[in-house]
């Protein structure tokens, strides 16, 4: 079973205009970096991105790195998320956001988290206590469990979710290296496709079966990554 | 006008709340310096994305970028330490494993509920894990400044701004004063140095009730 | 009486319905006899303890005992093989990340239900992993005799068993025929060396529709 | 931070009668061994275990291993679990389970997970799609989702939950070796005192970081079994 591309371009031919992405990593820490550059390339349009942050945090640069790169070449039309910032702090950012060419979703952290793995584990549906009585709760059904509220999540599914690790083998199996694991490990599965890029591809049997991370079944495409900026 | 407790002094008193065994998380901001404070100390510190014991900021030329904290610094892990996923992460917020959390906030209110994530008229709003921190912790300790930059008070009655979470803070620590937010209502336990409970009554919106043990803040020696 | 295909053929015709790059679980009893016919293949093999990529039983003598499959037979891991927990593997499972599985029946209904947990007598039931297989995964082939021992009949209009999932069979393998479960009903598509379909229909509830592809199950060469 | 106790019997030594107790493991494959013979030895009854399991398929030589042991020895009243088979079918537990000294409360393997991990996750319930239409939706809560139909599953928490690991350093993180994994990991956290019991007891920093299967925060005890017996 081999599931390699060549490229990153070659091992996301087939996003079209209009595709809702999932890309992990947590800041710039683990994101799919060559993957965002093929799509940079691809130049697909009216994206929807999943993803904690909107990539870079390099504010006193004023620059962009990671997702944030698509955002300022715009072709995302929407942002689900976490934490926006601080990227949502940028001058080109908030001209994006006032003309309302990007629309922003956020929720929080733990809850993006479980909405995913409802999508990977092909549950219906969670009620959390997070965000009960907030602002984040409009327009979500409550109900109270054994005296406590809760907030109904509904699964958030993907048409590609990108990951990034440290090493896979070409049956998808992968191995994250320390924080780096963050969302990557969540978003293997929650897509139709998922494309993982690894900074070191092996063969089937090179790693340990008690040390795999996420297991080849949740990836489809593999591609070893051309360059890594591995910017902190 | 009178100055209260340095933020050294605040993040020291926190460090006090801090039993040997615990597991506990540190917000972003004022509570970063807490750790200073812990030192010889036997404690796991979290970071939410996904590091249980953290160890200090990496030194200058020895960052690791797969090694960040929840601030995307880069850090070094402790001995024993655990690196899990996002979710496994949040599993153990939610979930009431973690002992404490210390959080920066905008206001906190009688019944001890608590704004930190969204200021109105911000333009874009970004909660990342907070309401997450708030909701799950067995102990949420509250780590601000007594009243804004502006003057505006933030011990209030009702929080105006949008709620992180609803009855959740415990204990809140200023650099006037420490309070407990018991069922009865405020508990003033300990005052800043040089400040009277009257005076810390003044910038505080809600009646204070004075603990029998009323004392004044330490700080580190 | 006439005899039907052997096990042997039963579990080779199941193979050829896997395709290489698959992700497949196989049931305990007959379903266990796939592999022997699945070598040089690509195909790997979900086994719902926690073992994605399991090869066959280990030799005597070589056992090992933290290696075990849904059976708790001792196997050995194949290259690539990869473990996890119990919540990870019905994700697996739940999650419609397994391509195809294979189950013995008590009963399959018209519509495709299954019913393969529970004889309704026994005096305690156990249901395993059983009702999340036919849930999530993305084929379901239910592996049976035509008919039980005491020659009651097994493909019936309504099952009468406790259900195990509804409309989720999609193929039907017996010793004497293969079924397709379509939208318009059951089509025959196989028969046994020497059956005609009037004689499968004679031990089949529901009226079987006659693929206009019909032809003669196989065997292992 | 050191939570080693000295023997398995020390570390369960405040579980009371009527105490409900997850025991990880799948068959024999994985089953705390020790903690379990400190429970026989120590005799507290009218326990609900929850296991996926009643121990020994050993039917064979119609023997009694592993959580089999406290139902021969009549100190469990109630099992909840998936499984319960082949014990079941021993003559010793039909006669108990007929004179209603045993009671037994099943439900889907991947429902018995994830009812487990809503406990640990402080989740207040999830809807599944297992199960739905079936004997064991009965009592239950049906919804239809997105035009399919799913059942509410309500938190498994126990008051003890008793875990066996390859390896664990004495802060309670551990490492699985190979299908042992199963329940133990998902287990793990799931009670107010979770019990681990290793083969190999290491010093906190012996374990990669990356490799932990269970994070020490989740583990209030660890002690190194006195014996293992590792029956197939």
């Amino acid at each position: 079973m081999d599931k390699t591309f060549d490229s990153s371009l070659a091992a996301i031919h087939d996003i079209r205009n209009g595709a809702t992405i999932m890309t992990g990593g947590f800041g710039l820490c683990g994101i799919p970096e060559n993957l965002i550059r093929a799509l940079l390339e691809k130049g697909v349009r009216d994206l929807t991105i999943v993803s904690n942050n909107i990539g870079s945090s390099d504010l006193k640069q004023g620059g962009a790195y990671g997702v944030a790169l698509l955002f300022r070449n715009r072709q995302v039309r929407k942002f689900i998320g976490s934490f926006p910032g601080p990227v949502a702090r940028l001058d080109w950012f908030l001209d994006m956001y006032e003309k309302k060419e990007v629309e922003v979703e956020i929720m929080p952290q733990g809850t993006l988290n479980e909405r995913i793995r409802l999508a990977v584990a092909g549950l219906g549906g969670v009620y959390t206590p997070v965000g009960a009585g907030t602002l984040l709760a409009e327009g979500k059904e409550a109900r109270v469990i054994d005296g406590k509220e809760y907030l109904l999540e509904l699964p958030l599914k993907a048409d590609f979710a990108l990951v990034k690790a440290h090493t896979g083998d070409r049956m998808g199996n992968l191995v994250y290296r320390r924080t780096a694991r963050n969302y990557n490990a969540v978003m293997a599965g929650a897509a139709a496709v998922t494309v993982a890029e690894v900074e070191h591809l092996v063969e089937p049997g090179a790693i340990d079966p008690d040390q795999v991370h996420t297991p080849g079944i949740f990836v489809q495409r593999v591609v070893k990554g051309e360059l890594y900026e591995r910017r902190v | 006008m009178k100055r209260g407790c340095s933020k050294e002094q605040m993040a020291w008193r926190a460090a006090q709340e801090i039993r040997d065994g615990m597991y506990v998380n540190m917000g972003i901001g004022l509570p970063n310096l807490i750790p200073e404070y812990l030192s010889g100390r036997d404690v796991v510190i979290h970071s939410e994305n996904g590091l249980l014991g953290m160890g200090p900021l990496a030194a200058a030329g020895t960052e690791d970028p797969d090694v960040v904290n929840a601030a995307k610094q880069a850090v070094v892990i402790s001995p024993g330490g655990a690196v899990s996923s996002q979710a496994d992460s949040f599993v153990m917020i939610r979930g009431g494993h973690l002992d404490m959390t210390f959080l920066g906030a905008f206001q906190v209110s009688e019944q001890g509920d608590i704004a930190n994530w969204h200021v109105p008229g911000s333009r874009i709003p970004g909660v990342g894990g907070a309401m997450d921190l708030v909701c799950g912790t067995k102990k949420v300790v509250a780590l601000m400044t007594h009243t804004s930059k502006e003057g505006e008070i933030k011990v209030v009655k009702q929080c105006t701004y949008p709620l992180t979470g609803r009855k959740c803070v415990n204990l809140v620590i200023t650099d006037l004063a420490v309070i407990r937010v018991a069922p009865e209502g405020l508990v003033l336990e300990e005052v800043a140095p040089g400040w009277t409970p009257s005076e810390v009554q003044a910038v505080t919106e809600p009646t204070l009730l004075i603990s029998p043990c009323l004392r004044e803040m330490g700080g580190p020696a």
